[in-house]
């Protein structure tokens, strides 16, 4: 009993780290793609730089699911750490290519896969006499018996060879003979072995591949972001990567300048701060980090919030707490992204699920910090942003304009007739109207802090003034619900009671896991969820559904918790009684607000004199 | 509560060349305590901006969190300012000045704000030498959560709580100058006759600009044990040399009649006319600046005045290679490479 | 009409800060205290250190009530900046002490108002010549002046004052002189004017008064802790300096050395870092601070969640967010707390409601960090903290003994036969067993991190021991809800369907809120809430009610949040489907969980190979 | 993943005086890059510990976060360790420090690590004068995140990626010795003979002894054009002089011959022999000390040895008088006041 497949199938490479494997591994992959056939390449590496196991997951899917599928059919063991693990994982009927320099050793006898040995090691050895060269080109090598073993054209993969050589030919004939001799290797031994193999199909359209972190940089130059501080941590670093290496290609002025300023910044705290200042004055600025970067910045991303200033902030989400396993995935930042900094604070984050969407979502990310005058958290993840991923191509239109959002200039100052102020809510969005440092000699400058203030931006403690602030924040919270991009809703069938709900990058695996249900007769509507605050179709969604599968990557059910508390379903029978005004809250306020509730009335949660007119 | 203060002036306030008085350059009405130190060097910016004829919306003040960092409210108030959080001024105006290189930033901390919770951000600061005046109103305690010692107090000084600090102090001009900053200066709040040139010089300055200004604070810090009290500085303090500033458009200045002994060009064309006394620096030399400090402290004084300059260094933006026109005022023509080149990546990733 | 009372009205006192005031009011409060009538003071004071409004409330309450009651019966109006205000918060009927060296302006004419004019200002110009005096004795006039006009024992306060001064003698005589300066005055001017009094009870029994911060300091003390890093900042700074000042007394070794190592550190991350490593290291130690000083101890909060090391946190809440109002109480930090870090980490909370509370839970604090081996928040706030509170007084049973949690020492590492794991669950509650550095020669030495770990502390990126630790996880926090304080749960009347919930300091006007709706014949039914995670016996409350009040002190209903996220009502419509391993969620086992579910079986919500046996 | 080291050792391998044979200082198997230079320290690190004779459970070795803060893993198994966040460190070894002062820490960092995001803790740390040896692991450069420049790369040094840094150098001795630091020492990873002793005499310490040991990144700043490579540092060393070091209980040492110009005692009996070379310092003062790096930086120098001494400087327990005893050894009848006392203190609060 052998697999036997064409085009669907789930091959995993084990390699040691910083032996030039990744390359090789992505261009079968890039190939597979080439072949017109969706390909799902996924990187299983450690949080090391040289010597450890270290995987790679091609899925061949045909159908075009480009989530993780699970389990494994053929595998390239290129590890001797890992060749038991890497062996059991096999499904019944799948293969294991291993270097047979040396033979395998005893219990490797499962009689339901299929051995495919290729010296590689030897023929390295044999073909090559440099040690770097004897690396490098094992890998090249078993791709070029992949080729032959799954059908492959062997062109697509030489032309490959030379596009990516094209300023250094010579290195061309020695990679295309390298694949030349794994394939040869492969045909001589093992002619109609393999029963998966890769065929031509027209199944990608215009689809590319790119990495998430590669997009999101990009969708910020596309954004017009102009500043950004960051410090490195993975998995963020190539959003910054990306966004310079774009910046520095689009983004030069006819003197030769950049117009972009980058900076490495000494801590996250830096960074973030950086980005805040930058977009006070004006500029679209952002950063990008991971778990331990966002728990840091919690106190500047509370200040940005309650000054109201605009800022884009990039989460590439990482298996946590703490260090964690910083080279895996998770989506367990939710809580501390929506919830991030003390007080009552609220962030906006915006969660995309493929490299199109983080584009998208990114240049998006600084109309909708600009409109709202609050902090964007975009929440990505380590398998969106450092994976290739097959996705939709870009799209700009070039008719469209930056929302800056309300901002007042010279002009808008000089014919202003009333008195302005910097907090004022004149339009009841919640959102007042700002003004740039040198906008204006002697009209609309104001004095920007994290202490409580007025209208006018004034310091006060006086309570009600407060109050009425912080209320104004909840309005514009409430405006925010349609300023942020609005959920994904599927029926499948619109009298069934089943949903599910997910997010992210758990979105793939799940519409996957639905089709399959529904093969089976089971109709379940989805709701993709794409940002926080929460819109009202999710709240009918949930509404109407009786059984709802929440999926996604953490520990705590964190989306789960956050639809919970944000929705109060089933909990009418629990109301709030709060007090905000920094005084100590009062008996006789909270007496008289229970009798009101008590009697049906509809009063408003707070016992401040401000809402609800009952004494001092 | 702040209140406005009046703006009447006696119609004859001297007014400067944009036709400004120096009431155009006030704030609101300080609510530090009587005789707070701090009110002083907020007078003296008020000052020099008068002086130097600045546009006032063309400054952007920024600071942290402490007696010191609310003073912004107190001056200029037709500038925009940003009190931003405890100890990280620096990376806040980092990204400000990134955003508009085309303003002058002042930036106002404390010792506590700068020299604690703010060190890293402060040294980093120095090192990308930003173009920017610092200044550290620096009183040795933390005036606005009640007088703890700050780690600028020196070893054996002890605020009105009565406990001797015991920890070495951090000297930020001394840091300032090994991290490369072009201008650095230490100063008197008490002191306006040397505190105002040296804000100008530093405003003037092209980089990052330290002016580390001795500032008492008269509630927690003023007693007799602490070497930051108005007494002990006045009597411990040595003039380094005295200078004035010759902003590029003026033609000639009445001024105290030392002899000049050097005279040094800045950046925009303006000049610096160093007057030498005889505890004079040699204030182009890293090496002899650095050992002076050394020396003085041993000795128990405090040098005051201009420290170091070096007027070659190249600003952040400078350093790396950004635009001349401020990142805040491109158009979405400017910044966004299109549709076509968007295609044209789309091609690239398949 | 005017206000008539014994022993239960309100009064406040408006002044200028920086000018004495405060102790002037205190003696004032301890006064009436000592009279034997429970009293509760408030300082309502700005971010700022002299010039500045500021007002001190004391509520004279014979019955006990020591929450604030709302509304003002009586007003001594020092501060001209405010004179309007202060008059304009008086009840119909109630009194308007005022300085008359100036004749109030214009618009001072309520005729629901009693005026009590009394020329403070110039009988000290009459009677003292250094300005300094002028001003102290102003206040001291107007106290004397009260003792009048409420009747209260004269002795009482002269005797305060002898007390106060025992070290300075001189100032005596002054002091008393001023005290009899205003009462005679009062007497003169304005006999039987005040319907108001204060008048001996034996009320108090053995009560204490203090605040609640110097309380946590000296249970620091009680329990324990020798090492504490710190850093400035209001409302916790009282915390760190009652801890010195009991420490500095009762903690001197026999060489004159201190028993206790206080560092002020640079900021708040070396605090809380400073903490962590002296619990590592064996010695109880903590730190105190506010909410940016807790958003800035995020990240250092998930190591010692993940590293599962003990340490003690005060959280003393202030008005946020950002700065906020640094001298306003709030209830904010609710969901910063129990979720601080990134990641699927949560925090154990205590919260105090009195300064007996706080004493004994800072205590406790330690037992519960070390038995857990986690952090511990004690969440208090800025009027529990700083204002004295009437409280029982503190109690300490001679063997109570400190529970250090499973530490091994020399002996057992010396007998054990097992291979020893720092992380490995003996017991079945999901805590291993510690050892602390210098221990033993050769047994038990472990390496500490944030990152991934296996039983033995090795690091490890294997997905399922990756899981098997986060759940242990799951299982600490189970055995958490018994081992943090209980609820405190009081039935009105067991048939009753109205409840309500509350915690710290809402829970004292919550209480004489609902003793009054009780007088009516409304009976609620109460539960305080004393820690997180939350007990069971909070869950089986809320079910036996329909209807709840949750009574806090902040804008968006936080620890209503936590109750409803945490417990899940209603919402068993919602289920989770989880994947934690740090690879991608994968399509197969989605489809297979779903399947199992909808099945009804009852299946882990983890996807993974490792709890759910569903492939790898 | 980490292996252990096979311990099996020839039978004859020398023992300590604790009859140790070197490979009980050992830890788990490396797993950083071939050629890395922080394995080279791990080594010198296990060679000092075991040369001195130190028990290894009365060890602590403490890290942040990097390629440099993964060693402790690597020597030293019978200690226990604590690889704690990143640029923390210096706060967590403080807190352990306090809560036991009798064990010896070992501080590990990397530059990125110590020089950015632990500036502030750094520098805070020196000037409390902690207990510790602080070993910087300085490559120029962020290994862990895969290259980028760190705040001690020179202006104008470039790693692998090729961009030359725009930035102003962070020197970590110059800093340390402005904060008073007692013992100041830069080495090189490659040169095993300097850093044992360095080591050593920063154990034998009393106060924060600082190790800046030059450690290059094979994989990402090895190239021509960084000044962290192999080569420029083998190049541009310039050693100030040795010593060695005579533990207390020892009586004679057999040494290399050169001439003893200075014998200097440390804390614990042990004595400094100082072996002036023609470079050599005057490493007691802080001025000439200063000027001399300055000068180095000058002319292209890395100066490497012991730059500067001074045993008399009071550690952070010393100054805040804390008692000699461990804190963590105290049990509850040292440390709880008890019912009687609490009593009195309910008393004075009616
Ligand atoms: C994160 C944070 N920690 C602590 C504080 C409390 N705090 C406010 S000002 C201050 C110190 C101010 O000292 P300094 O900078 O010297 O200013 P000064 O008041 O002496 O002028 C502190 C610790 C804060 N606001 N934020
Ligand atoms: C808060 C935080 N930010 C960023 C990182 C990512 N990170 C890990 S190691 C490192 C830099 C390491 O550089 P260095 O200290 O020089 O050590 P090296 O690897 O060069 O030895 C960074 C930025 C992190 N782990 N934590
Ligand atoms: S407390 Fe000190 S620093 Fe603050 S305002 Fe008063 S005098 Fe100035
Ligand atoms: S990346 Fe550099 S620092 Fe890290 S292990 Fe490799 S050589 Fe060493
Ligand atoms: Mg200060
Ligand atoms: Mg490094």
């Amino acid at each position: 009993m052998r697999l036997e497949a064409i085009n669907e199938f789930v091959i995993r490479f084990a390699n040691v780290n910083g032996t030039g494997s990744a390359s090789a591994n992505n261009m079968f992959s890039k190939a597979v793609f080439r072949m017109g056939v969706p390909v799902s390449p996924k990187n299983i590496f450690p949080s090391n730089i040289q010597g450890l196991p270290t995987w790679f997951e091609v899925r061949v899917t045909e159908s075009g699911y480009l989530g993780s599928r699970g389990d494994v059919d053929f595998v390239v063991a290129i590890n001797g750490q890992t060749l038991r693990k890497d062996y059991d994982t096999l499904v019944p009927g799948g293969y294991f290519l291993y270097d047979s320099t040396k033979a395998l050793p005893r219990g490797f006898e499962r009689d339901d896969v299929i051995d495919i040995g290729i010296p590689l090691t030897q023929m390295c050895i044999d073909n090559y006499s440099n040690p770097r060269q004897r690396q490098l080109f094992k890998n090249i090598i078993y791709v070029g018996a992949l080729a032959y073993l799954f059908n492959m054209e062997f062109e697509v993969l030489t032309n490959m060879v030379k596009e990516q050589f094209a300023k250094k030919e010579k290195l061309i004939p020695p990679n295309v003979g390298a694949l030349e001799l794994g394939y040869n290797y492969a045909k001589e031994h093992y002619p109609d072995t393999c029963g998966l193999s890769v065929s031509r199909r027209d199944n990608v359209g215009d689809a590319i591949m790119i990495d998430g972190n590669s997009a999101t940089g990009l969708g910020a130059v596309y954004g017009g972001a102009t500043v950004c501080g960051w410090y490195p941590i993975t998995p963020s670093t190539s959003v910054v990567e990306g966004f310079e290496k774009y910046a520095k290609k689009y983004r030069i002025d006819e003197h030769g300048k950049n117009k972009f300023a980058l900076l490495q910044s000494e801590d996250e705290l830096s960074a973030i701060g950086m980005a805040i200042g930058a977009n006070w004055m004006g500029a679209r600025a952002f950063t990008a980090t991971s778990g331990p970067g966002l728990s840091l910045m919690g106190e500047f991303l509370g200040l940005a919030y309650f000054a109201e200033i605009p800022v884009v902030l990039v989460d590439v989400q990482r298996s946590g707490p703490s260090t964690g396993m910083p080279t895996r995935t998770q989506q367990s930042d939710v809580l501390s992204a929506a919830y991030a900094s003390h007080g009552d604070t609220k962030q906006v984050v915006l969660i995309p699920c493929d490299p199109a969407d983080c584009f998208e979502m990114m240049a998006k990310a600084f109309d909708v910090a600009d409109r709202l005058q609050t902090p964007v958290i975009v929440l990505s993840d380590l398998d969106l942003g450092m994976n290739d991923h097959m996705s939709r191509p870009f799209v700009w239109d070039d008719n469209r304009e930056y929302d800056r959002g309300k901002v007042l200039n010279a002009e808008q100052l000089e014919n202003m007739k009333e008195r302005w102020g910097r907090y004022k809510d004149v339009d009841g969005d919640g959102i007042g109207y700002r003004t740039y440092p040198g906008t204006h000699p002697t009209k609309g400058a104001y004095f920007t802090r994290g202490s409580s203030h007025d209208d006018y931006a004034a310091y006060t403690e006086d309570s009600s003034v407060y109050e009425a602030n912080m209320e104004r924040l909840v309005l514009k919270w409430e405006t925010a619900k349609d300023v942020a991009p609005h959920p994904q809703i599927k029926y499948r069938d619109k009298d069934s009671k089943i949903a599910a709900i997910f997010y992210g990058t758990s979105a793939q695996a799940s519409y996957e896991a639905l089709d399959g249900l529904e093969a089976e007769g089971i109709k379940i509507n989805t709701c993709r969820i794409k940002s926080f605050p929460f819109h009202n179709d999710i709240g009918s969604f949930i509404q109407e559904h009786d059984q709802i599968f929440v999926i996604e990557q953490n520990r705590d059910g964190q989306m789960r918790s956050l639809l919970i508390s944000e929705f109060n379903f089933g909990t009418n029978r629990m109301q709030s009684i709060l007090n905000i005004d920094g005084m100590p809250i009062r008996a006789r306020r909270i007496k008289r607000k229970i009798e009101r509730m008590l009697n049906g009335e509809k009063v408003s949660p707070f016992t401040t004199a401000h809402s609800s007119v009952e004494g001092a | 509560m702040s209140y406005l203060k009046s703006t009447f002036r006696h119609p004859e306030s001297p007014k400067n060349k944009l036709g400004y008085t120096e009431a155009v350059y006030e704030g609101a009405l300080s609510t530090l305590c009587a005789g707070c130190g701090h009110d002083s060097v907020s007078n003296s910016i008020i000052k020099a901006c008068f002086e130097l004829s600045l546009e006032p919306h063309k400054i952007a003040k920024m600071s942290g969190i402490g007696c010191s960092s609310k003073t912004p409210a107190y001056f200029l108030r037709s500038s925009h300012g940003f009190n931003s959080v405890h100890g990280r001024m620096p990376s806040v105006t980092t990204g400000a000045n990134m955003a508009n290189r085309d303003l002058t930033f002042i930036g106002i901390s404390g010792d506590g704000d700068t020299a604690s919770i703010g060190m890293g951000q402060f040294m980093h600061l120095v090192r990308r030498n930003l173009n920017m005046v610092y200044i550290c109103m620096n009183n040795g305690v933390y005036g606005l959560t009640k007088g703890q010692d700050s780690a600028t107090a020196d070893i054996g000084s002890a605020s009105k709580k009565g406990v001797p600090n015991m920890f070495e102090p951090m000297d930020l001009c001394e840091l300032a100058i090994s991290l490369g900053s072009g201008y650095v200066a230490r100063s008197f709040s008490g002191d306006k006759s040397q505190l105002v040139p040296l804000i100008e010089g530093a405003i003037k300055h092209n980089g990052f600009a330290l002016i580390d200004c001795i500032s008492p604070c008269v509630t927690f810090n003023n007693n007799n044990a602490s070497t930051k009290s108005y007494e002990w500085v006045r009597d411990h303090k040595e003039a380094t040399g005295t200078f004035d500033l010759v902003p590029e458009e003026q033609e000639i200045v009445v001024q105290q009649p030392n002899q000049i002994l050097e005279t040094i060009s800045l950046h925009d064309g303006s000049v610096l006319n160093l007057h030498r006394q005889p505890h004079s620096l040699d204030i182009q030399s890293r090496e002899s600046v650095l050992s002076s400090l050394e020396e003085a402290r041993q000795n128990e004084q405090m040098l005051t005045g201009l420290l170091y300059l070096n007027t070659d260094s190249r600003n952040t933006h400078e350093l790396i290679n950004s635009s001349e026109k401020p990142m805040n005022s491109f158009t979405k023509d400017e910044l966004c490479p299109g549709s076509t080149i968007l295609e044209s990546i789309n091609e690239s990733l398949r």
